[in-house]
């Protein structure tokens, strides 16, 4: 069995606009090993739905640049679309962040859901769909559903039967984009222990867990990855991250989660000043040096990936310097 | 400051920069040149017999000549201005009260005031439209140009009143409507900065269809012997076509042009249309 | 869902009123006194006067006073009793309606039908295909852009005059003779295809404009992106799209039909097809009130009829008006 | 209920239930039977999942939609007998909101200033430079005037706008202020820093604050008290510390159960079904049926039961 | 089944709606009905001005209020019942009670009487003589066997579907847009003038020229009698035959006759109205409008044989009237019709602003432009007159009402045997009523003139009559009351694909125009004929 299910190296995706382009990725390099659940956070519109969609399609405007992808054997970025689609659903399979706006509407969920798995070349008979309700039991779910209009049902039994359907043939890689952000923090439990539990079945073998939230992150992932500005900041198992980051940027983004039973009135929360610069036709340098109270003139110069400690890469200038000066606050 | 001015009206900036919208508007402009400037170009006059009958289109005739030796170019282009001028006005009507009923109704969403605008809308929706101005048609003694216009507005504006209804109910909920009403603004500088300028594109839009649609429901009450009573207008050139046996007699240039220059100005609104819903609605837009 | 049609029914019905009301006014907002105009028309008729003016008094009830005369003519329209014509007196109104409606039947259903299907396949196609697309838009734009009576007058010159393929006059053959055998039937087609063709290519351009928009949004809606990354093929997506996206147009189709049979009375009259629409621009042309009256409101009615169906249809394919229907109509 | 002086607005049996269609009417009751003071220069965090009314109360209190049931007190005056313009102009003075979304706060053909112009054009500040004031404002919630004024909202992001919000409602100096989901779309790195702002200008303007929110540990950081709503029903109300320390309704101790929070995994062998909380509910109703809201503990009250 | 379409002859021109009704008792039953089904006394040929026994063997003025008339013998109703005297002394009785179109006869008339099986005697209080000639070939006779059936108040309502008539054809059917006739192989006249050739008739609604034009042009129509603008254009091309080779193409059928209100100003001064005259350029709209399709009218409005019998040149050379613009203004100028504001129209003797309307029916095309060119005629001598196209319910509103300026009309100019259908028309007596529907649409008042045109009506003395003609049409030239413009056609046009041997200008058996009263006038003999071409 391979080590890794996914590599990734110096990928570049750009939006090519009117006005310019958006490096929404720029220089992104990981990898994620076989049955490792990668959690993938950063603010909004560092790029991380476009990282996950460079792997999946890449339609106008977003336009692949360079940089190698490495999924389960196959060069990815290579290959053409006729022979990628025999992937899909199967190796690489998508809980998009819009999952709850996934459904055709004038479909029954069984109708769709054997539609979907049909195009892959899958017989939908009763064994499948036997699968199917297994699965659907697994994420609590009654049979019924399938017999159901998506309309009938509420953002988190959508989000859950999305989930049934992505994973519907296993997939050995799942990217799973937002898919805790538009629910309720019940559901979100729910949803985000269910991933766990999928890997833990070997229903899917890896997954990328996207997320702004890294507290959620916290509670599933091995590793985490931090984002910033379309760039790669940091990459470590999770708890190394949350308690030794190395990136200025993972560190202000730690220090500035609340958590419960810490009040305002007991300890004031330090924010980051500023805004993420804007990523369209944006020159070189480290994104965060704007922001970052510790840059320095070299931070003008695009920062190298470096190893920090096993499994562990940073992307910072100052890693080495400000090492201990970072870690151990909390 | 320039660039502030398309930062401000970017959509502006991308309905402009629209391949469809250039060319829609360029024939758009084209024609109604023509309209304006094409009775300069001739020295006849409407009704007056030109020349000899028959003629096909020369240097003398643009369009050729009818039956009776009227100058077909000539004709059109007066036909074409008074046929503009009813779309202009009644396509100005049926989007104002469309847009005064929706807004209306939308403002007052929910209540029975918009249901009861809705159950009129809905009526008039239904109500077979030229089957109706024919019989109020049939009423009028004198029929100008505005009447006609107002007659024909009649039953176009329902669709503009529920498309700005749904647009109206949608702007009013915006945040921003609920930022003007806590600093107590009042409600006619609400209506007119928030809801009214943020729909205006949209208003335009509905202008250029109704002003379509109202050009074709007039050239056929026209063709049907109940437009103006008076004066000469595109359905009338094409009416006196048919009924004159230009068709059978193998006169294109009269049956057909009028017709094409109408038709060609629609579909160039489409274009302006299609053009400018891609550049308004960030879904569509075209990179 | 029984919310859905209650709303519905009530607008109907109330169209329904306001068409009779309209009707009732017909006659009774007329300039000059259109009673004695159309008596005139039998002058040096003494007899036919006075049995003509007993049939007007009788429907009009002009010594009653107004809301007895609406009331009155409300009955007439439950006992369908329209009065008489007068241009083709002394045949009830009712009459001519029954014979003429076959003909609006034949041709527009047809067209509606058939010009809604293949716009739709059409637009669809155009909608997921951009070089189709830009071919095919303009001639779509072009299609729905003309009159019906200037694209009935090309196609008779065309396919009827130079290419001769098709009679242009008539519902059928001269010496045809109306009966269930082919020959008549072929014969029937014949006439019928020129006005049949023309509306098909008028309104073919509308659906297909619409279809193609709908299929364009559908084609960028989430679910399509979702179906596209799990794989599925263009094809699939495509007739996803296209049953989602056809359902906003049998609403359109709904409240478009209004104007279809607007359009069909141009096309009536150039190709002197005997159909309701040829008899109203008669009936207007020479004050037959009793015969406008009944042709108006049975186009409105039919229309009404029409929409009511459409509605129950679209309330069996849209599960979201079915479960929930909270606003809109 | 707090009895003291410093109480500026007071809801009482709040309720409103939304009406659609006029043949065939549909019910939704958005709010029911609230009951809260607002505390001079207090915050007071409004929690709930999607969908439980914290909006419709908010809107409520500011107007923007007429109370049902029950009434708001402000100042010893029901607001819904507030109708006249210049009454309302008084009372909108005082009371104010910033709302969820900040690109939609702004309407996108104005430049940003135009939310400042709006409230010298409707009111009196009691500012003698206008200009002056504002550049002050920006300055106290950490924007520079130079660089934001006079652009157009789309070019200014979502952080920086709703840093102008708030220096809009700090301009008026306000008895209350209601901040709907005020950081929800902003990003972990700018949220704190608009939050402590927003806590410092109240404490230092004794403004009152509804922080409404879905996020039980940023309620938590900014409140002194907190009110948790569930299907319209204010359900828990209190000292903030004191809920979290003995949270009693099911449905907020779900809540404290579900958050995710990093140094404290959830127990992976626990079986967590979001459907379970309905039933709790309705168990825990059951149990003390006849109850109604009880005050468990001084500043805590609990809602026993929905009858 | 199909009919065959080498037996059937398929005309147009004549039906304005679908057919529906058979009731020859109203003014205008289905087109075919009155002459194919039922017949006249007499048949009239108006291009031979001669009268010919129909159903009457002969018929003469036995004294000076008695007409005894000859039925021929051995003619059967389709149904088989003898047809006898008595059911023309019915046809006459029916009317008597005053409830159909030609009950005013009474007035007039005394007694109808069979003398026996085959002889009727009319008695007539008070003869007239010209209308009698006309009612001759305009009556239809009925079958009292049937007739007698219906109650008096049901005699205009009902549509006697499948008449029972003694005529050449029977009807067949009726459809939505057409009428069809079967030949009745029993006919009595068979022997008499010949069988009509086509076994089948069909007769269709038709409304649109254009359409005919594409019909005609593809051979799908045997005879079309409808004006067709252009149809000089394609004739040739396309094999079609008119009367005449050469313009006018048409015979005519009526005059178009421009009337003025002689109760305004300054249409109730002769001398205005005779300026009017020389104003318009007739030549022009017969050129231009008509595109050489119809004749200039006359001055008298008279045309045809049976007119023109009474037409006297020498009072058009002396009274009549042409294209004459320097005239007209010299006519205006002395009447004071100067342009008195310098603004370049014409006022009024006192001043005041002249300006008139002249109006035709919204959408009679062919008309609109007429006046459209009368209007700029009118402009050349200084005139401000505007066209104005009223909807047709306006106009005749208007035109009952004496609500108008001028007008152009045709009422009661039709061909027909005797002038005095024309003056009867032109210059009515009848118009002291709130409505004016006789045909003097502008109450030109002139006591005198009526008696003529009456005492012309009530004298069989030719020397009598013709002096009277002079002297009506010298009266009608001086005093204007109307100004004839042109002889509209009638129109008709055919293709040989099927039938040939049409009648025109060479061979003028009969007339080859399907109008309602028209078969009596010539169509029949056109039926009886044409010949197949095979
Ligand atoms: N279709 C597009 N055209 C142009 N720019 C785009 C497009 N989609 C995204 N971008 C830009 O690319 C950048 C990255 O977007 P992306 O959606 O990957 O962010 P994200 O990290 O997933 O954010 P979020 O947390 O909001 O989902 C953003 O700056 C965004 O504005
Ligand atoms: N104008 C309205 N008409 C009808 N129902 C409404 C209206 N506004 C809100 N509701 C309903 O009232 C209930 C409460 O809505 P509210 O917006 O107050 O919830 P919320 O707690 O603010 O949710 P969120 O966290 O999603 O903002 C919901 O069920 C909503 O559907
Ligand atoms: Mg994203
Ligand atoms: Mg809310």
């Amino acid at each position: 069995m391979r080590e890794n299910i996914l590599e990734v190296k110096n990928l570049k995706a750009y939006y090519d606009i009117l006005k310019g382009q958006v490096k929404a990725v720029d220089n992104v390099t990981f990898n994620l090993k076989n049955g490792e659940i990668l959690g993938l956070a950063g603010e909004s519109g560092c790029g991380k739905s476009t990282l996950a969609s460079s792997f999946i399609s890449r339609k106008k405007p977003l336009k692949y640049i360079s940089g190698d992808v490495d999924l389960v054997g196959h060069k990815i970025m290579e290959m053409d679309e006729s022979e990628f689609k025999k992937l899909r659903l199967r190796t690489i399979s998508l809980i998009p962040q819009y999952a709850l706006d996934a459904f055709s509407p004038t479909k029954k969920i069984k109708t769709y859901i054997a539609d979907l798995a049909r195009e892959q070349g899958v017989k939908t008979d009763k064994a499948f769909f036997d699968k199917v309700k297994e699965r659907l039991d697994l994420v609590n779910l009654d049979e019924s559903v399938l017999n159901r209009y998506s309309i009938e049902l509420s953002g988190g039994m959508k989000q859950r039967v999305i989930m049934v359907i992505s994973t519907i043939l296993d997939p050995e890689f799942l990217i799973a984009d937002e898919i805790t952000s538009a629910l309720d923090v019940s559901s979100q439990r729910f949803v985000a222990t269910m991933l766990a539990n999928l890997r833990d079945l070997e229903i899917i073998k890896s997954a990328i867990f996207i997320t702004h939230d890294l507290s959620i992150l916290y509670q599933i992932a091995d590793r985490i990855m931090i984002m910033y500005a379309g760039n790669f900041a940091e990459i470590g198992p999770t708890d190394e991250i949350v308690d030794n980051p190395r990136h200025p940027y993972t560190r202000s983004l730690i220090d500035s989660l609340p958590k419960v039973g810490i009040q305002y009135k007991d300890k004031k929360l330090a924010g980051i000043d500023g805004t993420p610069p804007h990523l369209l036709n944006i020159g070189e340098g480290c994104r965060f040096r704007e922001r970052c109270p510790y840059a320095i003139d070299k931070c003008e110069e695009t920062p190298p990936r470096e190893q920090v400690a096993e499994d562990h890469y940073v992307s910072c200038w100052r890693w080495k310097e400000l090492g201990s000066d970072l870690s151990g606050k909390k | 400051m320039f660039k502030d001015f398309w930062a401000k009206h970017e959509n502006l900036y991308y309905a402009l920069s629209n391949k469809k919208v250039i060319f829609g508007l360029t024939i758009v402009v084209l024609v109604f040149m023509l309209a304006a400037f094409g009775p300069m170009l001739t020295p006849y006059e409407y009704g007056e017999y030109a020349g000899a009958g028959y003629l096909p289109p020369s240097s003398d005739h643009f369009f050729g000549t009818t039956i009776d030796g009227r100058d077909v170019f000539t004709r059109t282009v007066y036909g074409l201005r008074s046929t503009l001028l009813v779309g202009a006005i009644a396509g100005t009507i049926a989007t104002l009260v469309g847009c005064i009923i929706g807004f209306v109704a939308g403002y007052y969403g929910g209540t029975i005031f918009d249901e009861l605008l809705m159950m009129l809308t809905n009526i008039f929706v239904v109500i077979p439209q030229l089957a109706l101005l024919i019989v109020i048609a049939a009423f009028l003694e004198v029929r100008g140009v505005v009447i006609m216009a107002v007659i024909v507005s009649l039953t176009a504006w329902p669709w503009t009143a529920r498309a700005v209804r749904s647009q109206t109910l949608s702007l009013k909920n915006q945040e921003y409507v609920s930022l003007s009403k806590i600093s107590a603004l009042n409600v006619g500088r609400i209506l007119r900065e928030d809801i009214a300028s943020n729909m205006f594109s949209y208003v335009f839009m509905v202008f250029i269809q109704q002003f379509n649609s109202t050009m074709l429901a007039t050239v056929q009450l026209e063709f049907l012997g109940l437009g103006p009573t008076k004066g000469i207008s595109l359905g009338l050139v094409m009416q006196n076509a048919v009924n004159w046996n230009g068709i059978q007699l193998g006169m294109w240039w009269w049956a057909i042009i009028p017709g094409l220059i109408l038709a060609i100005l629609i579909t160039a609104l489409y274009f302006v249309n299609t053009g400018l819903d891609a550049a308004f609605n960030p879904r569509l837009r075209e990179m | 869902m029984g919310k859905y049609l209650r709303k519905k029914i009530v607008i109907y019905l109330i169209t329904f009123i306001l068409a009779v009301t309209i009707n009732f006014f017909i006659p009774r907002m007329m300039p000059g006194d259109p009673i004695q105009s159309l008596l005139s028309r039998f002058s040096g008729m003494e007899g036919g006067r006075e049995i003509l003016e007993e049939q007007l008094t009788l429907l009009f009830n002009l010594d009653q006073p107004l809301w007895q005369q609406y009331a009155n003519f409300w009955k007439s329209v439950f006992t369908l009793d329209f009065g008489i014509s007068i241009i083709q007196f002394p045949t009830p109104v009712l009459e001519i309606i029954k014979r003429a409606i076959v003909y609006d039947i034949s041709v527009l259903l047809p067209a509606i039908i058939l010009s809604w299907i293949v716009g739709n396949k059409l637009g669809a196609f155009s909608g997921t295909d951009k070089t189709v697309d830009n071919y095919s838009m303009p001639f779509f734009y072009f299609l729905a852009s003309s009159p019906y009576f200037w694209m009935a007058g090309i196609v008779a010159f065309f396919f009827g005059v130079q290419i001769g393929w098709f009679p242009i006059s008539g519902a059928y053959g001269s010496t045809a003779s109306p009966g269930f055998n082919l020959s008549f039937i072929m014969d029937f087609l014949h006439h019928w295809f020129l006005p049949f063709f023309t509306m098909f290519l008028v309104q073919l351009g509308g659906w297909a404009i619409g279809m193609r928009n709908m299929i364009m949004y559908e084609q960028s809606s989430n679910y399509s992106k979702y179906m596209e990354t799990l794989g599925s093929s263009n094809k699939l997506i495509r007739k996803y799209g296209f049953r989602n996206g056809v359902l906003p147009q049998v609403t359109g189709l709904a409240l478009r039909l209004g104007r279809i049979v607007g359009g069909a009375i141009t096309v009536q009259v150039v190709f002197n097809y005997p159909g309701l629409g040829r008899m109203l621009l008669d009936a207007v042309q020479n004050q037959d009130y009793f015969l406008m009256q009944g042709i108006f409101l049975t186009i409105v009615t039919m229309v009404l009829v029409a929409n009511f169906i459409v509605d129950i249809v679209y309330m069996f394919i849209d599960p979201r008006v079915r479960l929930s229907f909270t606003e809109e109509v | 209920m707090a009895k003291n002086n410093d109480v500026v607005m007071s809801v009482r049996n709040l309720s409103k239930i939304f009406k659609s269609g006029i043949l065939n009417p549909e019910y939704t009751v958005a709010a029911k039977d609230v009951s809260f003071d607002i505390e001079k220069g207090k915050i007071i965090s409004l929690i709930g999942e999607s969908g439980s009314g914290k909006t419709t109360v908010g809107k409520l209190i500011l107007k923007l939609i007429n109370v049902s049931e029950g009434e708001i007190i402000y100042k010893g005056k029901n607001i819904s007998e507030i109708t006249d313009k210049a009454e309302t102009k008084k009372y909108y003075r005082r009371v104010q909101g910033i709302f969820q979304d900040p690109f939609a706060t702004f309407n996108p053909l104005y430049r940003v200033d135009r939310v400042f112009d709006m409230i010298f054009d409707s009111f009196d500040l009691g500012f003698k430079d206008k200009d002056k004031a504002i550049r002050d404002a920006l300055y106290d919630v950490n924007l520079n005037p130079d660089r934001t004024l006079g652009k157009f909202p789309h070019q200014l992001s979502g952080g920086q706008l709703q840093r102008l919000l708030i220096a809009r409602a700090l301009l008026m100096d306000v008895d209350v202020l209601i901040a709907d989901e005020l950081i929800s779309m902003l990003d972990a790195s700018t949220r704190i820093g608009v939050l402590n702002l927003l806590v410092e200008s109240c404490k230092k303007h004794g403004m009152a604050v509804i922080f409404i929110t879905h996020d039980l540990n940023l309620g938590y950081y900014i409140s002194d008290k907190s009110l948790i709503m569930y299907k319209g029903r204010l359900v828990e109300r209190g000292d903030t510390k004191k809920i979290y320390e003995n949270a009693t309704h099911p449905y907020t101790q779900m809540l404290f159960e579900a958050v995710p929070e990093i140094g404290d995994r959830w127990d992976p062998e626990e079986e967590f079904l979001p459907e379970q909380v309905v039933n709790d509910v309705q168990k825990f109703y059951k149990e003390n049926e006849g109850k109604g809201f009880v005050e468990i503990e001084e500043d805590h009250g609990v809602l026993f039961s929905d009858k | 089944q199909d009919i065959p379409r080498e037996e059937t002859l398929v005309v147009s021109g004549a039906m304005w709606g679908p057919p529906s009704t058979w009731n020859v008792l109203i003014p205008n039953p289905t087109p075919g009905t009155g002459g194919l089904v039922y017949e006249t006394m007499f048949s009239y040929n108006p291009i031979k001005d001669e009268y010919q026994p129909w159903l009457a063997e002969s018929g003469e003025w036995v004294s000076d209020n008695e007409y005894v008339l000859n039925l021929r013998e051995g003619i059967n109703w389709h149904d088989g019942e003898e047809f006898n005297a008595e059911d023309v002394v019915f046809t006459y009785e029916i009317a008597k009670e005053g409830n159909v179109f030609y009950s005013p006869i009474w007035d007039w008339l005394e007694s109808v009487k069979a003398e026996d099986n085959y002889t009727v005697r009319f008695t007539f209080s008070e003869p007239h003589y010209a209308e009698w000639d006309a009612e001759l070939y305009e009556r239809y006779i009925i079958p009292e066997h049937i007739w007698s059936e219906i109650p008096s108040d049901e005699l205009i309502t009902k549509t006697m579907k499948n008449p029972v008539g003694t005529g050449s054809y029977m009807a067949k059917e009726a459809g939505q847009d057409r009428m069809v006739w079967e030949r009745n192989d029993d006919w009595w006249g068979n022997e008499v003038f010949g069988q009509p050739k086509p076994r089948y008739i069909v007769d269709l609604v038709n409304q649109s020229n254009n359409i005919i034009m594409g019909m005609l042009m593809k051979g799908e129509l045997d005879l079309s009698n409808n004006f067709i603008p252009g149809i000089q254009r394609i004739k040739d091309q396309f094999g079609l035959k008119t009367w005449y080779n050469e313009e006018p193409y048409m015979l005519s059928f009526n005059t178009a006759l421009m009337y003025m209100n002689t109760l305004k100003e300054p249409m109730d001064d002769k001398q205005f109205r005779r300026a009017m005259a020389f104003m318009v350029n007739q030549q022009n709209i017969v050129d231009r409008v008509y595109g050489g399709l119809v004749e200039a009218a006359n001055p008298t409005g008279l045309f045809g044989e049976g007119w023109e019998a009474y037409l006297d040149e020498e009072v058009v050379e002396n009274y009549g009237f042409e294209y004459n613009p320097t005239k007209a203004k010299a006519l205006l100028d002395d009447a004071g019709y100067v342009d008195a504001d310098g603004d370049g129209w014409r006022d009024m003797p006192n001043g005041d602003p002249l300006e008139l309307k002249l109006m035709v029916p919204s959408g009679w095309t062919d008309w609109m432009e007429a006046i459209r060119s009368i209007a700029s005629d009118a402009e050349e001598i200084g005139l401000n007159i505007s066209p104005d196209f009223p909807d047709v319910s306006l106009f005749d509103n208007r035109r009952f009402t004496s609500d108008f300026d001028m007008m152009i009309g045709v009422f009661q100019t039709t061909l027909s045997s005797t002038p005095f259908d024309y003056w009867n028309g032109v210059a009515n007596s009848n118009i002291d009523g709130e409505q004016i529907n006789s045909g003097n649409w502008g109450a030109y008042d002139n006591p005198e003139l009526f008696e003529k045109i009456d005492e012309f009506n009530m004298t069989r003395d030719e020397s009598v009559k013709q002096e009277l003609a002079s002297e009506i049409q010298e009266t009608l030239l001086k005093d204007m009351p109307s100004v004839p413009l042109w002889h509209n056609g009638l129109w008709a046009q055919q293709t040989t694909q099927y039938w040939t041997n049409w009648p025109n200008e060479d061979n003028p058996y009969g007339i080859p125009v399907s109008w309602g009263n028209f078969y009596q006038l010539g169509m029949i003999d056109t039926l009886i004929g044409i010949e197949p071409a095979k």
